[in-house]
């Protein structure tokens, strides 16, 4: 199982950083949900894994480290509120410049036409 | 009995899940995606509950149905922004 | 827990798995998305609520009080799968998916 | 020592008052101001008794950064009273003068704020007893002063002024700041009183020549020595009241006062006499040629000053005790009668509308009092017996003469001695006479000047006065102030002096008449000099520093240039260049990333699962450019995700993951409908490449790390929360009673940021003007039926369902998966639903849709709960529970962490409603506008 969370963070890692490396908005943005999974599950492996043993006192005889699912969690909801921030600066510089480009500069002749 | 039911029907809905994943990274049209992956999200529905008797509890079973709701509105979603561009007008 | 109510759930399990595997291959195996929106809209949904009785009884049996979750959840597949569907119909029909000859009709041009 | 703080501080804080009562008329701020610097040196002469007449040393400290020996530390000895005595009283007298001088359009409450900052940052200089302490007050003279002189902003040559000044000093204050910190060093303590006392220490030491040059270089720009002096008179810019106060009395004399301040300590060697001499010599010589060609009255002064100055370095320089007691001496003089020249000057050019000397003349017919007052003063610049000028230089020239150095060049100094004197006459004299007599132009006819109101001449006559009083009666006026300084200065035994007005005919006083015949003659016959000037090819300082500045401006944009192009993709591949480099290097360096720690059991589904998720996860990348795709394909890896959490024993993740899943994909699809939905190919193959091999070795790296932790054992703190949840948290559910009690402070604040970034959305999209799409992206219109019925009604039936989960989800998180955010991420879930069912006039129509509020709420109530703990004697966020019993329900358990965890449901429920309203809200804007 170990080797499997390994592969998946890495996969995701990847990608993350190759779209978030891309030069509009919106891959860089989806990139970064990519990022964000891949951090999460990194930070919950460093509980270590521990199979059909939730943290809920009384359920099971053993149990899983909560410390790294309490941090995860309210990543996961900041990951978000952090999304939401970037995707509504990029619609902010969509708005100003006419373009998606990351770089939040008009450019003459990208895509500016492409406004309707 | 049960226990080879269980994992019969772990095959099968893995197997299940795997044709669903199948077609959301065919496609062809986008609808096809969509519909995919609303099936995915009901097989997971399946996963989760047969999980549920697999290990004999019923913690799990919230997930199952927040993935009903989520699924849902996901779907709706998509629906509706091919439908009419904005979801919420 | 009986053998009588261990194998009902037995088969119940099965036959809900069977059902959406047969839903996934559908999805699959069909040929145009108008058809294709028939193996998990239907099929599947059927299997899960197989699979959700099955657990029903078991934890129902098990505890011996009425597990009220799967109600629940079966209330709202079953609810929410058949609007699903129609918006999902709706949407291929809007962007005039192809379509293969033993599909009729062309709703789109009324 | 409360009264040595008081004197520093007290213009330090008045330094505020000036700009808040700015509205309440001139008068008000320049009393405002005036009154701090008066008690100020009230405190000061109260303490006169003990410094200078019993020699005591006052001393004051408060610890700041101990641990780097920065200490808030004062003295108050001779030299520290003397000059503190200057910058107050001067300070006062050029309060009152530039309240008349200002102009009513001149903002009065800004200039005097920065003399006061200037004010407390000159005193904390002089009185430090902390050399790192003195370096900050330095700097912070360096600082105002560029304010002061850039204080007519509107103008290009105060600006270039200003920035000249600044970089000059500012970078002296740089190897001051390195020459004190290699003296700390080297003595072990920053303590001045210490560092004194270390002399030997220090002058024996192998960086001795280092330190020196270093401090001497913070000296030389400040005191605007050669080759540093150019800076003064581009300083000339500033307002008159700033050249007499920074530029003759004060701001100059920081480094000669740190010449003195350092004398014990690095004084006496060779190396310092021939240079500090040297120096000083030139600027002297130098100052005083360049001053008799000045047509500006205050180019004239500047360069006057910086001669001077150059005579104070060079007396210092000379390293014996009568020199230095005579380079203390001057400073007073000097500044007592430049001050008050400096004022003239402004008199001058605020009555006559100029300050060039060719274009004035015969002002003595207009301003009688003012000439008066500006001969007096420019006698005693010229070294006129009966002045205080002629009795410090007096004392030069004796020092002067009888210096035994330079070898058989014995004859050297005094000549150039003599020369100076005679240069200082001359230009004193054509300030005087140039001005005052001769015929008047005709342009000033015209102008018809007049004197100006009385109290602008008091600060004039006072300094006047103090010239008079000093040149008269010396010993009575001045002498125990002087002896008490030069004290402090040569840090033991006074030598042999007197204050005297006649010592007898002998060689200093020879060479004064010398200096005085022979200045008249150069001012009578000047015209050849003039023209010899004239053709004079001299190098242009401040032509030469411009270029410097330049081509250092050139390099460093085009430096910046290379490094900041402005392409974020640049950033961030050079942000992951290192990362992806040390990963590299830590792979290799580690080989045993697969450690002995037993694996946990895999099955079929999970390696199932993980390879729908790498293909997802890949295909978002490769299909990135059709945006829908992308993000179907990040709803899958989401979904398996949140599988995995599952899988792994992490229910409460997985619920998060999943409800946070789909308001992300909501989110995106709002934003997408205004982008672009297709992307272009733009990137270059290199460009590819170099982010693959970028993306590919972070991903190897994290994924072996990971692989690295989770296969290796390790330490784990969870214990102490497994065994304490119940007792002490009254919760079952071990990672919610972390998030609500255990660590809810922390909570508290992500609850708190995510009410900011909501907040920050809504005032991002705030005013946003975006096209809407008529078509979507392959070309065809959007279909007719807004929000199908069938949607709406079961929408509707959903809503009730979704609350009730919601509600029991937060209940029960206490002691099962679940809590406040999961719920409150439910809640938000069902009502968006509605509005992308029903639109947002049915939903604003029927719920409250005020979310500001409510996210504020939220957080309110969650710290308010913290709060209470506090009021009750807890710490901060310490929960209580009690066990009720609710009939059906059963035993039930509260919690005040609930009410915590409440406030958490509410702040999400808020911040995700806010967010994706205000997004959903952009079209319907637009749409309302445009009907």
């Amino acid at each position: 199982m170990e080797i499997l969370l390994a592969i998946m963070i890495a996969v995701l890692t990847s990608c993350g950083i190759y779209l978030i490396l891309r030069l509009r908005t919106f891959p860089v943005v989806v990139g970064l949900t990519l990022l964000s999974y891949a951090v999460n599950l990194f930070l919950f492996a460093m509980g270590r894994l521990t199979l059909n043993a939730p943290a809920v006192i009384g359920a099971t005889d053993q149990y899983t480290d909560p410390l790294p699912q309490a941090l995860v969690l309210t990543a996961i909801v900041i990951g978000f509120a952090m999304t939401a921030f970037l995707m509504a600066l990029a619609l902010r510089a969509w708005g100003e410049f006419g373009n998606d480009h990351v770089d939040g500069t008009a450019i003459p002749g990208s895509d500016g036409d492409d406004r309707r | 009995m049960l226990s080879f039911a269980l994992n019969a029907a772990f095959v099968m809905v893995g197997i299940a899940m795997l044709l669903g994943s199948w077609r959301v990274l065919v496609g062809p049209s986008l609808t096809d995606r969509v519909l995919a992956l609303d099936t995915l999200y009901i097989n997971s529905i399946a996963l989760i509950v047969l999980f549920g008797i697999y290990l004999g509890t019923s913690m799990y079973f919230e997930a199952a149905l927040l993935i009903a709701l989520i699924g849902f509105v996901s779907t709706v979603a998509v629906a509706k922004y091919l439908l009419r561009g904005d979801i919420i007008e | 827990m009986s053998v009588w109510v261990e194998g009902l759930v037995a088969a119940l399990i099965l036959i809900g798995a069977g059902f959406t595997l047969v839903g996934s291959i559908g999805l699959v195996r069909l040929q145009d998305v108008y058809t294709r929106l028939h193996g998990p809209t239907k099929a599947t949904t059927l299997g899960v609520g197989g699979i959700i009785l099955a657990s029903l009884v078991f934890f129902t049996a098990q505890t011996g009080v009425l597990s009220v979750h799967e109600v629940l959840i079966t209330l709202f597949l079953f609810i929410t799968a058949p609007v699903s569907a129609h918006l999902l119909a709706k949407t291929a029909m809007h962007r005039q998916e192809k379509k293969v000859q033993s599909t009729r009709g062309e709703p789109w041009q009324q | 020592m409360s009264v040595l703080f008081a004197i520093v501080l007290l213009p330090l804080i008045a330094a505020l008052l000036p700009r808040l009562v700015q509205s309440m008329g001139r008068s008000t701020v320049a009393i405002v101001t005036a009154l701090p610097v008066l008690l100020a040196l009230l405190l000061l002469l109260g303490t006169a008794p003990s410094v200078l007449v019993d020699g005591e040393l006052l001393q004051a400290a408060v610890p700041w950064l101990p641990q780097a020996g920065l200490m808030l530390a004062f003295r108050l000895d001779g030299l520290a009273w003397l000059f503190a005595l200057l910058i107050l009283g001067i300070g006062l007298l050029v309060i009152v003068y530039g309240h008349y001088y200002l102009e009513k359009s001149d903002s009065g409450g800004r200039f005097f704020s920065l003399l006061l900052l200037f004010m407390a940052a000159m005193l904390g200089v002089v009185c430090s007893d902390n050399l790192l302490l003195l370096v900050v007050f330095w700097e912070l003279t360096s600082i105002s002063s560029f304010l002061l002189i850039g204080y007519w902003s509107g103008q290009a040559a105060a600006r270039k002024g200003a920035r000249m000044a600044l970089t000059l000093t500012g970078a002296g204050g740089l190897a001051l700041l390195a020459g004190v910190i290699l003296i700390g060093q080297t003595v072990g303590s920053y303590d001045l009183g210490t560092v004194l006392a270390s002399g030997d220490l220090i002058r024996s030491h192998a960086l001795y020549p280092l330190m020196l040059v270093l401090v001497l270089l913070g000296v030389f720009t400040k005191s605007a020595q050669f080759p540093f002096h150019f800076w003064l008179p581009h300083a000339m810019s500033a307002p008159t009241p700033v050249s007499a106060y920074l530029h003759s009395a004060t701001m100059v004399k920081a480094g000669v006062f740190l010449l003195a301040r350092f004398y014990p300590a690095l004084a006496g060697t060779d190396l310092w006499f021939v240079l500090v001499s040297s120096i000083g010599l030139v600027t002297l010589l130098l100052g005083a040629w360049m001053a008799l060609f000045r047509h500006d009255l205050k180019g004239l002064l500047a360069y006057s000053t910086i001669s001077h100055l150059g005579l104070i370095t060079l007396l210092f320089g000379l390293s014996t005790r009568l020199a230095a007691v005579a380079a203390v001496f001057h400073v007073i003089n000097h500044a007592t009668f430049k001050a008050s020249l400096f004022m003239a000057a402004g008199i001058i050019d605020h009555e006559t509308g100029t300050r060039d000397i060719r274009k004035l003349g015969g002002l003595r017919r207009y301003l009688p009092h003012t000439m008066a007052l500006a001969t007096v003063a420019s006698m005693a610049m010229a070294g006129v017996p009966l002045l205080n000028g002629f009795l410090s230089k007096e004392m030069f020239f004796a020092e002067a003469a009888d210096t035994p150095l330079y070898g058989s060049l014995n004859w050297l100094v005094p000549t150039l001695a003599t020369i100076a004197g005679m240069l200082s006459v001359a230009y004193s004299l054509r300030f005087v006479h140039d001005v005052f007599f001769g015929p008047v132009p005709a342009a000033l006819v015209a102008h018809a000047p007049h004197e100006p109101r009385r109290l602008m001449r008091v600060p004039v006559e006072v300094l006047v006065l103090l010239c008079l009083a000093v040149g008269v009666f010396p010993a009575v006026v001045v002498g125990p102030l002087l002896a008490a300084a030069a004290t402090a200065t040569l840090g033991g035994e006074l030598p042999e002096y007197s204050l005297a007005i006649w010592h007898g005919l002998n060689v200093p006083f020879l060479m004064s008449l010398l200096a005085l015949t022979g200045g008249v003659a150069i001012y009578v016959w000047r015209a050849p000099l003039f023209a010899l000037q004239r053709r004079w090819p001299r190098p242009h300082a401040p032509a030469i520093f411009e270029q410097a500045v330049q081509a250092l401006v050139a390099v460093a944009g085009r430096f910046v240039r290379f490094i900041d192009n402005g392409a974020l993709q640049r950033y961030v591949s050079w942000l992951m260049l290192p990362v992806a480099l040390i990963m590299l290097a830590a792979m290799a360096s580690r080989p045993d990333w697969l450690g002995e720690h037993a694996l946990t059991p895999v099955d079929g589904l999970s390696i199932l699962a993980t390879i729908v998720a790498v293909l997802a996860a890949l295909a978002t990348v490769v299909l990135r450019r059709q945006r829908l795709v992308a993000l179907l394909m990040i709803s899958v890896v989401g979904l398996i995700v949140s599988l995995a959490f599952l899988r792994l024993s992490a229910p409460d993740l997985a619920l998060t993951q999943l409800s946070v899943e789909v308001v992300t994909v909501l989110l995106l699809m709002l934003a997408m409908y205004f982008l672009p939905s297709r992307g272009v190919i733009e990137s270059t193959w290199w460009d590819r490449s170099r982010d693959l091999f970028l993306s590919l070795s972070i991903g190897v790296g994290v994924g072996l790390l990971a692989l690295f932790a989770m296969t290796h054992p390790g330490a784990t703190i969870s214990t102490f929360f497994i065994d304490n949840s119940i007792p002490g948290g009254g919760g079952a559910n071990v990672v919610n009673v972390i998030l609500v009690d255990f660590r809810g402070f922390d909570t508290l604040g992500e609850i708190t940021v995510l009410a900011i970034a909501a907040a920050g959305i809504y005032a991002l999209l705030e005013n946003l003007g975006l096209c809407l799409p008529i078509y979507d992206p392959e070309g065809r219109p959007w279909a007719k039926d807004r929000s199908p019925l069938v949607l709406q009604m079961i929408s509707r039936a959903v809503l009730p369902i979704a609350l009730l989960v919601a509600m029991y989800i937060l209940v029960r998180g206490h002691n099962m998966p679940g809590g406040g955010f999961i719920a409150g991420l439910i809640t938000a879930v069902a009502l968006v639903l509605q509005y992308v069912a029903s639109g947002v006039h049915w939903v604003h129509a029927r719920v409250p849709h005020n979310y500001h509020p409510l996210v504020a709420f939220g957080v309110l109530l969650a710290g308010l709960t913290g709060l209470a703990s506090l009021l009750l004697g807890y710490p901060f966020l310490t929960s209580t529970f009690e066990y009720i019993y609710w009939p059906i329900v059963g035993k039930f358990e509260l919690a005040s962490a609930m009410l915590f965890d409440l406030g958490v449901y509410i702040t999400v429920v808020g911040a995700t409603l806010l967010i994706l309203a205000r997004l959903g809200k952009l079209s319907v804007v637009e749409q309302e506008e445009g009907n």
